[in-house]
């Protein structure tokens, strides 16, 4: 697990980008970028997402492969669940 | 530490270690946690059961002359909910899973006690609260609790159904939470993942579908609880929402559920077979793949229960072509353990009598499968007796029957007493000629297009004579089901001591006393064979006990 | 606080008392904790995910209704709390990493934080559901009413119904967020307290660490409510 | 239609009974010839790529015939011809509403001509029903809040069964009703005895009555589309989609105008939602129904809009 000791410094950076993340999303979805506003959204969220699990929940660090491949069974069944369901929502008006 | 003696000079066990209701309700002892679950689950299972007779007695005759309509909606209601959420999906994992897994490795426990402890305590208050929904005037939701009708128009306890369900799901994810890590981190020394027993990795796979679909059926309960209590308005058609939206979300959880179900039975009759035809499995690799593949490929189909219900025509296709793809390992699973006994040393104990009716009830159930996920052909069956047969073929025919041989195979260890093979054989003879008397007139009834859930069919006299087997064969299969409670019972006190291991079989939980100590093992056991080593165990299964 | 005798060497005289029975080495059973707590944290995100489901079909369908019905929650509340959430997340990271290098002190400090942060979410969350009420955006109240129109439509009214799917996913989202972020609270008040009794030092500190990893999930769930919920069409 | 689904069931019911046998033969042929017997001892084998393999890829392809011809046949059944009688169908518990386009109303009971295809477009009061006529092999469920549709072709005049087959409350098992099927000549006498108004005629009078004709008026004139010649044809929308204006398009635009818009048009009409009953819905649709079947006059402009998802 995770022996490895971050730094102060680290910390206090990881958490600077996360606020400038939030006044970005916010500033971003004040701007008209047509199509692109949920997309933009959503990349500034995963982005500071990835930045908490990596840093503030040490899987950066972390010598256990087993903790990735959690990580990633979870978004590939939660994907599963969006995937499919849409499948049929997206599909229902065609002819 | 050398093996306890107690003052009266028997040998210690986790039986006799302590007594009183304490030492049991507060154990942590995964082996005293497996026997209260037993209980647990035997109670529902003569609850559920006697639903079930009350179902099939109102239909002997076409008229709804028995019950009302609305104690008929309940009785299948409660029938569903109970066997599914109460005894089927914890039966093998919770009772056999959770008492053979730890030893199956090689460990002293479960990798969190507590919360397997825990798990129990969710699951009866779970149980009080279905039980309150009973005694307060039941349920008539369907177990699929579909909306609108659930969260609209019916005035019964679907609150606390729900809420109940919610609950024991909640004890189910904790259990596979704990066979997971447990699976992962307490092997023991040279217990490869080759090695272990296809026991455990079916507990492994149904354990994964335990965390990742449960929670998604927990919110859906949720949401609809909050539907009734707040009115919030995510299912109501009147407000823009899908109908559609709670089914998706419900059978993304209750298609792999059905896997939940089926999978540790597997597990239980690769055991036996191995056992009784004194092979090794043939296949380990493909075996051990097989059921991890189920459980993957089963979240992939679960639309296949929808192909009426209005969706759209490209998403139907392409859930029955992905029905298919899970229908191949299943096939695999059955090959395999017709190969296994291939050139073995065949013997017909209790076990390998289910063991038998398992492959043969699975294989059945299995190619029905095929049908209902053949578009054309579900059109016309689904909905109607041909689905209720199908899925009582996996369920009772698979699950159940795997889940008594488990019982029988593995009772000796449990309880220390050999049950009376006769009268085992018996049962096993009754379970399986009543179920099929029980359930294959279903099928024709299906066909016919007798639809589920009809209290009143009247209007298709046609229909009784096939009826009439059903409840005939229902009959049957109720004696089969009681017989294995009586002598189980009556082995605890009467029956002759089980030596440590009765059927010369593989395996570390042969290979301690029965019944075992508290910690298993005295010292921790070191692995050096694959599992069935049935090549290197000179003795044959003893003749009958 | 106390010294006890334990904190001359921080954390490693309970190594015995925590080392469960049926565990080899105290490796093993952080290993097995922490696995179990990912795994936890994956019927987590199966939890939110069939709600998130929810929320996709129906923004995809009632876009319009979602952005007008979106416009209308306070944007200034839902920023501040995620800067809350954030900062919530750095001191329970901070308190984790006091407990790896030994100052248990500052754990405490860094724990009770985190409460007070957590807290001051709850506060911030109910004063935002009290506007909720007092404008009538209720979801399933007779007196529902969003008024105003579809953002850039001024001639298209916001459709009542669908603007009640949206409340309807916004109360159920945050509330079960909320639920979460309560039991947090409850969980680190239990955490400090033990903190407090010094029994986390460099040698033990998985069920802060555990905690920890808790705490961060429901901050990344937030991560995505705010801009899933608060800014849905907002440019002009 | 029932003998193509027939003739897939039997070819499945020949495959898993050849399945089943083969299986079983081996279970009991290997059970009694390798019993235990003094002195033989069990061969043990690990197990053979070869067959495995073998035994994965003969079922999957077998599997895929199941498939194609599975859905081949679903795919006819969800595409009604467009030649089709047309019946809109309400569904409430717990009982079949039917109405025929030359205005003849049942209940429990609907009358059809043998030799011709028959559309039914249902509707739910309530809760999920399921329209099921076993002696046809259909079954569509019949949602609330939006059409679905399921078509038949009889052949042979009878009385058949009509289920409810979806659970939907107390009295679902007499939810239950009867299809018969007339030559066509009798049909012709049933259908024209008693002096009904065509279901189109009802809905041209409600479309008046309504105040529906101010706006879209028959030139281009109107606050509304044109909806002559719209029906079944694609209709451009205001935020650049297209969809086909079929029978839920046109409830959604009665229901909720506003959900889309037709390109060129505001968002001023405003909802009927609550104010006109289902029957009075089917009767509406199939009025810019029968609209559809007159020439175009105005290309591209249509109703206002819509139907709900699907």
């Amino acid at each position: 697990m995770s022996e490895h000791i971050s730094s102060i410094t680290l910390y206090v950076s990881i958490w600077i980008a996360l606020l400038i993340g939030t006044g970005l999303t916010v500033f971003a979805a004040t701007i008209d970028l047509g199509p692109f506003n949920p997309i933009v959204a959503l990349a500034i969220a995963t982005t500071k997402a990835v930045l908490v699990v990596l840093f503030f929940m040490h899987v950066k660090y972390t010598h256990e492969k087993l903790t990735k491949l959690v990580i990633v069974a979870a978004i590939f069944f939660f994907l599963i669940l969006i995937a499919l369901s849409m499948a049929d929502y997206t599909t229902r008006l065609w002819t | 530490m050398a093996t306890a003696v107690l003052e009266t000079g028997e040998r210690e066990t986790y039986l006799n270690r302590e007594y009183g209701i304490q030492s049991w309700l507060l154990t942590v002892d995964h082996k005293r946690i497996a026997l209260l679950y037993l209980m647990g689950i035997t109670f529902f299972f003569f609850i559920g059961g006697f639903f079930a007779l009350l179902i099939r007695l109102e239909l002997l005759t076409p008229a709804g002359d028995l019950v009302q309509a609305d104690t008929y909606n309940k009785l299948f209601t409660m029938h569903g909910q109970i066997m599914v959420f109460f005894f089927l999906i914890p039966s093998v994992p919770a009772v056999l899973g959770n008492f053979l897994i730890p030893i199956m490795i090689g460990a002293k426990d479960l990798a969190f006690p507590r919360i397997n402890l825990l798990s129990w305590y969710l699951y009866m208050i779970a149980g009080v609260m279905m039980l309150y929904t009973i005694l307060n005037g039941g349920v008539d939701t369907g177990w699929t609790f579909y909306t609108p009708l659930s969260t609209e128009f019916l005035k019964t306890n679907v609150v606390t159904a729900a809420l109940a369900v919610f609950v024991a799901g909640f004890s189910s994810i904790f259990t596979g939470l704990n066979f997971i890590v447990t699976i992962h981190r307490m092997r023991a020394p040279g217990m490869t993942w080759n090695r272990l027993p296809l026991f455990v990795w079916a507990h492994y796979a149904t354990s994964l579908i335990q965390v990742l679909g449960t929670p998604v059926l927990a919110i859906s309960l949720v949401l609809v609880a909050l539907e009734r209590v707040l009115h919030l308005g995510i299912f109501n058609p009147a407000l823009g929402g899908d109908p559609l939206l709670f089914q998706h979300l419900f059978w993304f959880y209750s298609h792999p559920a059905v896997y939940i179900m089926i999978l540790p039975g597997m597990g239980i009759v690769s055991e036996i077979v191995c056992c009784f035809s004194r092979k090794r499995i043939f296949g380990y690799k493909a075996m051990a793949m097989a059921l991890l593949g189920i459980a993957v490929v089963g979240f992939l189909v679960w639309a296949h229960h929808m192909f009426v219900a209005g969706i759209s025509l490209y998403a139907a296709l392409i859930f029955s072509l992905l029905s298919y793809f899970v229908a191949v390992p299943s096939a695999i699973k059955v090959f395999n353990w017709t190969a296994t006994m291939y050139k073995g040393s065949i013997t017909y104990q209790t076990p390998m009598l289910y063991a038998f009716g398992f492959v043969g009830l699975f294989t059945m159930g299995g190619l029905t499968g095929l049908f209902l996920a053949s578009l054309g052909v579900d059109v016309h069956v689904t909905d109607t007796y041909f689905v209720i047969a199908h899925f009582h073929y996996i369920m009772v025919g698979g699950m159940v029957m795997a889940y008594l041989g488990g019982m029988h195979f593995w009772w000796p260890k449990i309880s220390g007493r050999m049950y009376p093979e006769a009268w085992g054989r018996l049962a096993a003879l009754l379970v399986f000629v009543g179920f099929n008397l029980t359930f294959f007139p279903q099928f024709v009834l299906g066909y016919m297009g007798m639809p589920r859930r009809y209290w009143d069919y009247s209007h298709s006299p046609e229909f009784q004579i096939l009826n009439v087997l059903s409840t005939a064969g229902a009959t049957i299969l109720a004696v089969g089901y009681l017989l294995p409670m009586v002598y189980f019972l009556w082995s605890m006190r009467y029956g002759k001591p089980a030596p440590d291991n009765p059927w010369n079989a593989a395996g570390l939980e042969w290979m301690i006393p029965s019944p075992p100590s508290t910690y298993n093992f005295e010292e921790q056991p070191v692995v050096s064979w694959e599992a069935y080593n049935y090549d290197e165990i000179k003795e044959e299964v003893p003749v009958a006990n | 606080m106390q010294t006890s005798p334990a904190a001359t060497v921080p954390g490693e005289a309970h190594e015995n008392l925590a080392l469960l029975h049926h565990f080899a080495t105290p490796e093993q059973q952080k290993d097995a904790a922490s696995l179990g707590m990912w795994i936890f944290l994956v019927t987590e995100v199966m939890f939110f995910g069939g709600m998130f489901c929810a929320y996709l079909i129906y923004r995809y369908w009632y876009f319009g209704d979602f952005a007008a019905a979106s416009s209308s929650i306070d944007l200034t509340l839902g920023t501040i709390n995620t800067a809350v959430l954030i900062c919530s997340s750095l001191t329970v990271a901070m308190a984790v990493r006091c407990a790896q290098v030994g100052k248990q002190k500052s754990i405490v400090v860094y724990l009770i934080l985190t409460i007070i942060l957590g807290v001051a979410f709850l506060g911030i969350k109910g004063l935002e559901y009290k506007q909720k009420f007092d404008e009538n955006h209720v979801p399933g109240q007779a007196s529902f009413h969003l008024a105003g129109h579809v953002p850039r439509h001024p001639d298209l009214p916001v459709n009542q119904q669908h603007a009640q799917i949206y409340f309807s996913l916004y109360f159920a989202m945050t509330g079960m967020h909320a639920l979460h972020m309560i039991i947090g609270v409850g969980l680190f008040s239990y955490l400090a307290y033990k903190a407090w009794k010094g029994l986390y030092g460099p040698g033990y500190y998985t069920p802060l660490e555990n905690g920890g990893l808790y705490w961060h999930f429901v901050d990344i769930v937030w991560i995505y409510l705010f801009p899933l919920l608060y800014l849905i069409d907002r440019h002009p | 239609m029932a003998n193509n689904v027939d003739a897939l069931f039997v070819f499945l019911l020949v495959v898993s009974a050849m399945m089943t046998l083969s299986i079983f033969t081996m279970v009991i042929f290997f059970a009694v010839r390798y019993r235990r017997q003094g002195g033989r001892r069990a061969e043990q084998i690990e197990g053979s790529h070869a067959l495995e393999i073998t035994w994965s890829i003969i079922p999957f392809c077998v599997f895929m015939v199941f498939f194609v011809w599975g859905a081949v046949i679903y795919f006819r059944e969800r595409t009604p011809p467009p030649d089709s009688a047309e019946v809109y169908t309400v569904a409430k518990q717990w009982m079949w509403k039917f109405e025929h386009m030359e205005g003849q109303r049942e209940i429990n009971e609907l009358h059809v001509p043998a030799g011709r295809n028959v559309k039914m477009i249902m509707t739910s009061q309530d809760v999920i029903h399921s329209f099921f006529v076993p002696a046809f092999r259909i079954k569509q469920d019949v949602l609330p809040g939006r059409y679905t549709v399921a078509w038949f072709h009889a052949t042979k005049p009878g009385t058949y069964h009509l289920f409810c087959a979806e659970y939907c409350g107390t009295m679902h098992s007499g939810m239950v009703g009867s299809v018969v099927v007339m030559e066509p000549k009798d049909y012709e006498a049933w259908m024209s005895g008693g002096g009904n108004q065509p279901l189109a005629l009802t809905g041209e009078k409600l479309f008046s009555e309504l105040g529906c004709v101010t706006c879209h008026r028959t030139d281009t004139q109107g606050r509304g589309p044109n909806l002559v010649g719209v029906f079944g044809k694609p209709v451009l929308l205001e935020d650049g989609r297209t969809v086909t204006a079929d029978e839920n398009y046109v409830r959604e635009s009665i229901l909720q105008p506003a959900a889309k818009i037709v390109n060129g048009f505001k968002p001023v009409m405003p909802t009927f939602q609550g104010q006109i009953s289902d029957e009075q819905l089917n009767a509406l649709v199939a009025y810019v129904k029968s609209l559809g079947q007159q020439p175009s006059g105005q290309p591209g402009k249509s109703v206002a809009a819509a139907s709900p998802q699907p």
